[in-house]
């Protein structure tokens, strides 16, 4: 390390005219395993708490324990949370990475790293602030293996004085962390403390990114997509889940076990619910199959490789008619591909999972609350469409901790479909499992059960009549799988539909869906402010789509498919439903398993408008 | 139509306990080969049901694919049937029980689908218990695909297309045994009675409840050298007992000599009476039946009857801690937290 | 019956203006599983050996025994093969189904019927024939086990003296039928002939159709394409198969356990191949990825429900590179379908098939002799791109018995693609697996067992450097990933390409592919002669397409489509590829389980021409 | 680097009959979590392989998905390996066996990979009697995914998470040798030498050799109240006898005193030594091993050792009567018949 780099952070800290305020990003950088999560929460939440609005995304390893982990957490006044790829404040923590960690910085960074790493520091266009974190963890405790789980805390001390974070908030954020674990509260205060007190009286506290607290994030809350999810399969009348483990979807379930634990049962300790770990995903979805036909609200959560395994059962729910949700926490494929890397590889596979020809509806929720209330409307309309029904997160939304409006209470109360009771049989008199009644091409159905002699029909994946008998009538095929295309038209105006802001005079129209949300939002911004160029957006919320893509797409001269994978997928099926507008898509790519960034996505787009 | 579907008699119609007649368990026109054993145990499957006077509209049918899979078609009209896929129908069982635990389940699947291309999920299914009454039509082949091989042709057999079989066959039964099923039966088509009250039993039983029924394929695994033949299994059957069943709202009155005949009840009240003939066999005895199921694959014997029984394993649906009604039938405010409970999570994001 | 009728019957043969010679359609109708097959083949290889073109069309419901089945015989002199929706003859035995078999026709249609089923004849408008089978039946044999499997052979005869047929071929076409079974044969030969004698004794001949010696068919072979794949596999060097039944692909793997049993056995009696039934599909093709990864050239056949359980597996071999075969003989989707009915449903599937970004080649063979060079071709396709290579028939071609020119026996030498051996590597020095060295994107292997210590390497389907290293790093995995889609361009070039009949001045492009080429074939022909629409065609031949493709559908205004799906599963992969002519596209779309014909298929292009 | 990858020695390094040093037969440094009972094996392995003199290049690393699976990468360099997918991999062996037969097929799953999600494959590759080395790392739990309950988790075991397990758990010992397994064992991961060993003799038996190895999951179920932790397995291992392996190249000296041991010859002239201890095991008695296993189950007792052996069962190769030499290294004039094979079958079209 120079001396004017260890100079640099004693500089006493003047008027900065580059000043930022409310806008740094912090990446830290530790080994997996090594319990810097709940330090790394403490950080962003003392954040939080000044209002300041934060976000966060975890790269971690498919690993239990040893590799490389980074936590990037960003405050930013405006609510941007998009991923950054750009660095203000850097901990180098990890032996094994902090050479290409700090390698990687852009000049004037601030790094923070430990006294054992400061030879690898061999740059000085860095603000560089060496910390002694084993000698100030010893002042903290004696016992090696509690040093250990608290030393990461020190580093949430430095930054508290670095950044301007007030240390009540971060002494609250920490036991907020720990709850009820009073000793574990406060050794870990105490380490954060230390390294607080350290920095005090041996940084030099620098000027250039500064917190303050804020109003922008009032009212607001922060938590992860998975936990959203969970939250509205609570919420939406869920009875049974079945589910087989896979990063990054295991936590959906696992968020719901404890939701559903507490609120889920009766008075006299009974559950209103079953949620079963089955031996794979073909057993998942069997069962949630076996449960919806049974009558109870069933869903699943897997990811790519599960997908996969539910292909043969999707197109059974597909024509049998019988109602699933699964959710699918994309992950980077193919094949077993990147674990615990973000990506959108998985809609078009979804879109038409299974053989033969079937389609299937897909809602793509990009935010906090759409994971909360497309869980609640994938139960809805899996049982309203009587098919499977796929929400498509990502590890990106499911795994980070996102800042969003608060939630709302159902107000629609549950609507179970077109299922006739014992009751509306004896007034209706007959009943055809797979007659088109209403014109919509979704037909009546009855659950097993039902104390009528009429109730009962046969269900199966093979060749059936209107009155759900066996067939292999060139007449009752095609009759019957018209009225599926009709019932997956009737979908294209009933699911979510598309976000949409046009912008007049502008050439371009973007469209995107799910957690790309946040970069485009941020890129508009940036592509309006900083190079005027005006774009129109529209945010996919779901798949069919309907009349509101087409007349978007019809708008505007150029329209650009931002989405986070290699073959354009969500572009191949616009392309196939509008292929009179095909010529006017471009797919604006990005699939190297990192978040995409705004910095990425402006530069990919600027060509696109000539600039 | 197939002459074993029993066809509705003449005069004023018997009628059970529910007072219905025995043409209200009657299902579809079966369209299996004349003579398959399948249809025969359609037939004691209907009877079963009739005689126990179970309402229809309680039972869900379910199969795989296959011929045997198809015959959920054939029985019980006024009960729902689900033909799901091949192989997977263990799974959705397993949550069809779930969602309404009243329900009686009777799954009926082929021997390709449950040994072959299902095995792992049978395992699974009977590892947990799940109450369903699981019914194998056993014929060592591929009915429906035109009589190849499944996972429970013997050693030895010589399929009618020429390939000998030379892996060691599943034994359907002793895996139950293995995976800790509390209902082990084993039984053949032609053997109508012993099917019959088998069924009957496997109803009242609480949990997974296994009969590997030999169903002779007639078309495709019935000559000579197949040990699923008709021949061969009416000529080799050894019943391991002569059974009986009293259902709990029947009372019992058994009069054997003593020591001739055990009397087993179950816990729904009902109770099996297991006559012994030659062999004194003990259903109970987990590791006797493994010896039993054992040197009969050794030696190609063919024992039927309830090879093991324990009605003391707690099925899935107790473990769940369920409340007692469907949860298919739950009204709103009972699925859906109260505004209070949804406020108290939203203080946890804050 | 009417009179009118009945003596239509006897009228005199006269020199007839509508006369029709080689060009008969007989449909005959019985319930499946009654032993009608070998009167059927006896009486299509007569008209063969006569050497007029014959095909065949085998409509047989998913049912062993009793329920109805349909057999057609096409007899064409310029040797359209494809379905007819119109019927000359009709033979009706099935008294399930005879009222409505007769229902159908057209007027003037002749039809074969048996005595017991004269009442159910009850229009005036035919030319019928009453048969007195069972009477004729009882001269021929007392065995009543033996009079059931041979009196269909009684309408072989009665069909050859209707048309004309030589008795002599017929009683040769029995014989080679039965062939070694002697007596067999004696007694089928005995039946038709008191059939023949019957009918020219009592049936007065007609003269509107008319069967005559030709030339047409000399040289000629008469197969199902399950044969036809099959041997290529045989030929093509397999050395491994495994696969689980399903419709209608089992008799793939029986004709190759056939063939190989014969012809790959070493003098020594023992086997150079392997052919294992597997107990599932997950299995089937998991073994083949074993097997391959080891160097054995490897395939499995199935159809659709076999596809989905592949999906993962699908994944693995994309990515991990592995070579694969699948034969996917279509049948009617979703789900369990109708398995005995043909259909184009599992071309998009299988193309995107598994979770993730991944495409894969697929070889559509139009007729027999491409099933046969296609076998062969997917199997070198396989190891040349070291990846998974479907090959895309269906049941119409699979299972029917289509003419077809003689095949021949393979020109060129069996390539494995880039395999390194020891003395490679002795010579190379190094090696890495992912690595693209030659800028095709093909990336150089070896196998396990190679005797070099540089040879091994560790196979994943985790993300991986170019010298196969687990890597979760942005680059690395973006880098394979391109490289994999570049992989894939290679291939446009290199599989089989299309062919292409180009018309000038015509405003129609019609692009079809497999089984569906027959009826475009002979539409094209009708719309030309009869319609004076000329149009220009394009049969493709595989996927990924190539620039033939793009410049044939820039070559036309209007870009018809043709597939024998419901969601234009093909047309929505050109879309994707060629948005810029996305505009050109309409799909022809056929979707009831029966092959097209050449009828339906001009009733529908014609409004397209503005006829 | 994990510590239990043993570390090339110091001075001139000793080598095997190949000539070869330990080193050769390490692999990639492990990435597990320190002390990971896989770890343990893995460097079992590495001597099991150094010992025998197996040359690296003639092994084929298989495994599925896990931290279990991923260990194929941290065991002999110079073998291929293949990672295949979740609980596929005795497919993927059956393959690899079928295209080269003089392959050594060591297999590594983990219960998560054979015990849920693949048992019905493992069942049909044991059943088939596929040549291959099959080793189990059982933790009990789904490690890579953070700690879930696989299907061998024992009844009555409470999970990190706190879910108390209530099905039965699968033995896969017991399982093996249901669908007739010739070489079935079992082990603990701490108990390097009798690991060592029974691979040894696993490499030696022709036929599908199933090893079942309690190997603790530091990270998620060591728990008190886990039937898998370290300290249970320590406590609770109870070896059925103690075990030795002569190879076939080495001459055979044994010195019991008679009736102390047994001694069992293998089909390619390598010899296992069982010294008895407390109780006197037969491991040829397949019974008598179902007994032991399913007395062990009731009684959460930890046998280890070779529970059956059974050297006579013919493997899946020799049945398919194959030539001897790979399939995947012949020659086109050996898989493509001549020009008047073709003709032949052309004629049979015309
Ligand atoms: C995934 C899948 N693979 C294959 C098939 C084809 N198939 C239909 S039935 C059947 C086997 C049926 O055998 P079994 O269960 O013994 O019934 P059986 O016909 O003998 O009564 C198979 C392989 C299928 N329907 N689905
Ligand atoms: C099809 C599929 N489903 C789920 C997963 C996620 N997954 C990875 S490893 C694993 C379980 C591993 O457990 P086990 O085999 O016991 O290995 P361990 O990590 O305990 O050694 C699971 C469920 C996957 N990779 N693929
Ligand atoms: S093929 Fe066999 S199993 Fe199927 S219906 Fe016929 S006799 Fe029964
Ligand atoms: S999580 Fe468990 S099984 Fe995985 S490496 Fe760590 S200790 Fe081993
Ligand atoms: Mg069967
Ligand atoms: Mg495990």
């Amino acid at each position: 390390m120079s001396q004017a780099v260890a100079d640099a952070a004693k500089k006493p800290a003047t008027s900065d005219p580059w000043q930022q305020v409310n806008d740094v990003v912090i990446r830290i950088a530790t080994p997996n395993g090594s319990g810097s999560q709940s330090a790394n929460n403490a950080l962003m939440r003392s954040i939080f708490t000044m209002g300041v609005p934060v976000s966060s995304k975890n790269l971690f390893p498919s690993n239990i324990q040893g590799l490389p982990t980074w936590f990037t957490i960003r405050a930013n006044e405006h609510g941007w949370q998009s991923a950054r790829n750009r660095t203000d404040l850097c901990i180098a923590m990890n032996p094994q990475t902090a050479a290409e960690d700090i390698a990687e910085l852009q000049p004037g960074t601030m790094l923070i790293c430990r006294e054992s790493l400061k030879a690898l520091v061999k740059r000085d266009d860095l603000v560089v602030y060496v910390v002694p974190f084993n000698k100030i963890v010893n002042t903290v405790c004696d016992e090696t293996r509690l040093r250990k789980m608290v030393i990461n805390m020190i580093y949430v001390g430095v930054v508290a004085h670095l950044l301007g974070i007030e240390f009540d908030e971060v002494e609250k954020a920490i036991h907020w962390q720990f709850a009820k674990k009073v000793k574990a509260a406060q050794l870990n205060t105490q380490a954060a403390r230390a390294g607080y007190d350290y920095a005090v009286a041996n940084l030099e506290a620098q000027t250039r990114f500064v917190l303050k607290r804020s109003k922008a994030a009032e009212g607001k809350i922060l938590l992860e997509g998975n936990q959203a999810t969970a939250l509205g399969m609570v919420f939406g009348g869920l009875t049974f889940a079945s589910w087989y483990p896979i990063t990054p979807s295991s936590s959906v379930c696992e968020y719901l076990t404890g939701y559903m634990d507490k609120f889920r049962r009766d008075p006299d300790g009974k559950n209103t619910y079953v949620i079963l770990q089955a031996e794979d995903e073909l057993a998942a979805i069997g069962m949630v199959l076996g449960a919806s036909w049974a009558g109870a609200r069933s869903f699943t959560a897997t990811s790519g490789p599960g997908i996969s395994l539910m292909a043969e059962m999707a197109g059974l729910s597909y024509f049998a008619e019988v109602p699933a949700v699964v959710v699918d926490v994309q992950r980077m494929g193919p094949s077993t591909g990147l674990p615990t890397r973000t990506c959108q590889g998985d809609i078009s596979k979804a879109y038409y999972l299974s053989h033969g020809d079937c389609k299937h509806i897909l809602l793509m929720p990009g935010n906090m609350k759409e994971c909360y209330e497309f869980a609640m409307e994938s139960l809805e309309l899996a049982e309203q469409f009587q098919t499977i029904v796929f929400l498509m997160t990502d590890l990106d939304l499911g795994m980070n901790k996102w800042l969003s409006d608060n939630f709302e209470y159902p107000s629609k109360p549950i609507s179970r479909g077109k299922v006739l009771s014992a009751h509306d049989l004896s007034q209706n008199g007959t009943f055809a499992r797979y007659k088109d009644v209403d014109g919509d091409g979704i037909p009546y159905r009855t659950v097993p059960g039902t104390d009528h002699p009429g109730a009962a029909f046969f269900t199966r994946g093979t060749g059936h009549t209107e009155t759900a008998a066996y067939s292999e009538k060139a007449e009752a095929w095609q009759k019957n799988i018209d009225r599926l295309a009709r019932k997956f038209d009737t979908a294209r105006e009933k699911v979510p539909q598309p976000i949409v802001k046009n912008e007049s005079g502008a050439e371009i129209g973007i469209i995107a869906y799910g957690s790309t949300d946040a970069a485009v939002v941020e890129t508009r911004h940036i592509l309006e402010h900083e190079h005027g160029v005006k774009t129109a957006y529209l945010r996919l919320r779901a798949l069919p789509v309907g009349k509101t893509v087409q007349e978007f797409c019809g708008s505007y001269k150029k329209i650009l498919i931002v989405e986070q994978n290699r073959d354009a997928q969500v572009a191949g099926i616009l392309k196939s439903e509008y292929p009179e507008l095909a010529p006017r898509f471009t797919s604006i790519l990005h699939y190297n398993g990192l978040p995409i960034d705004a910095d990425t996505l402006v530069a990919k787009i600027l060509p696109q408008a000539g600039k | 139509m197939s002459s074993t579907v029993a066809a509705p008699p003449a005069k004023a119609p018997k009628t059970n306990r529910l007072g219905l007649t025995m043409k209200e368990y009657q299902g579809a026109e079966s369209t299996l080969c004349a003579g398959c054993g399948h249809d025969a145990i359609t037939s004691s499957i209907i009877k079963a049901f009739y005689d126990l006077g179970v309402p229809p509209h309680m039972v869900a049918k379910l199969s795989g694919i296959g011929c045997s899979s198809k015959t959920t078609n054939y029985f019980l009209n006024g009960s729902h049937g689900f033909n799901t896929v091949h192989g997977r129908m263990a799974t959705i069982a397993t949550g069809a029980n779930m969602a309404n635990r009243h329900l009686v389940n009777i799954g009926v699947s082929g021997d390709g689908d449950t040994a072959s291309i299902g095995l792992g999920h049978f395992c699974h299914m009977v590892r947990r218990n799940v109450h369903v009454v699981y019914l194998i039509e056993n014929n060592g082949c591929y009915g429906l695909t035109k009589g190849q091989a499944s996972a429970t042709a013997d050693k030895g057999t010589v399929m009618k297309s020429g390939i000998t079989i030379q892996s060691q066959p599943v034994d359907l039964c002793a895996l139950a045994i293995e995976m800790g099923c509390g209902f082990v039966a084993r039984s053949f088509s032609g053997d109508t009675q012993q099917v019959r009250t088998l069924i009957k039993a496997a109803v009242a039983h609480t949990g997974t409840a296994v009969i590997d029924i030999v169903s002779p394929c007639v078309t495709f695994n019935n000559h000579e050298g197949s040990t699923k033949s008709q021949v061969y299994a009416r000529d080799h059957e050894e019943p391991l007992h002569e059974m009986d069943f009293i259902p709990h709202y029947e009372n019992i009155s058994v009069d054997y000599e003593p020591g001739t005949a055990k009397v087993v009840k179950m816990h729904d009240g009902s109770h099996i009476t297991l006559k012994k003939l030659e062999v004194d066999y003990d259903s109970h005895d987990r590791l006797r039946a493994l010896e039993l199921l054992s040197h009969a694959r050794n030696e190609n014997l063919f024992y039927t009857g309830l090879v093991y029984f324990n009605p003391d394993i707690k099925p899935l649906d107790e473990h769940m801690n369920l409340i007692d009604e469907p949860l298919a039938q739950l009204p709103e405010s009972r699925v859906r937290p109260s505004q209070e409970a949804f406020a108290s999570i939203m203080k946890t994001f804050a």
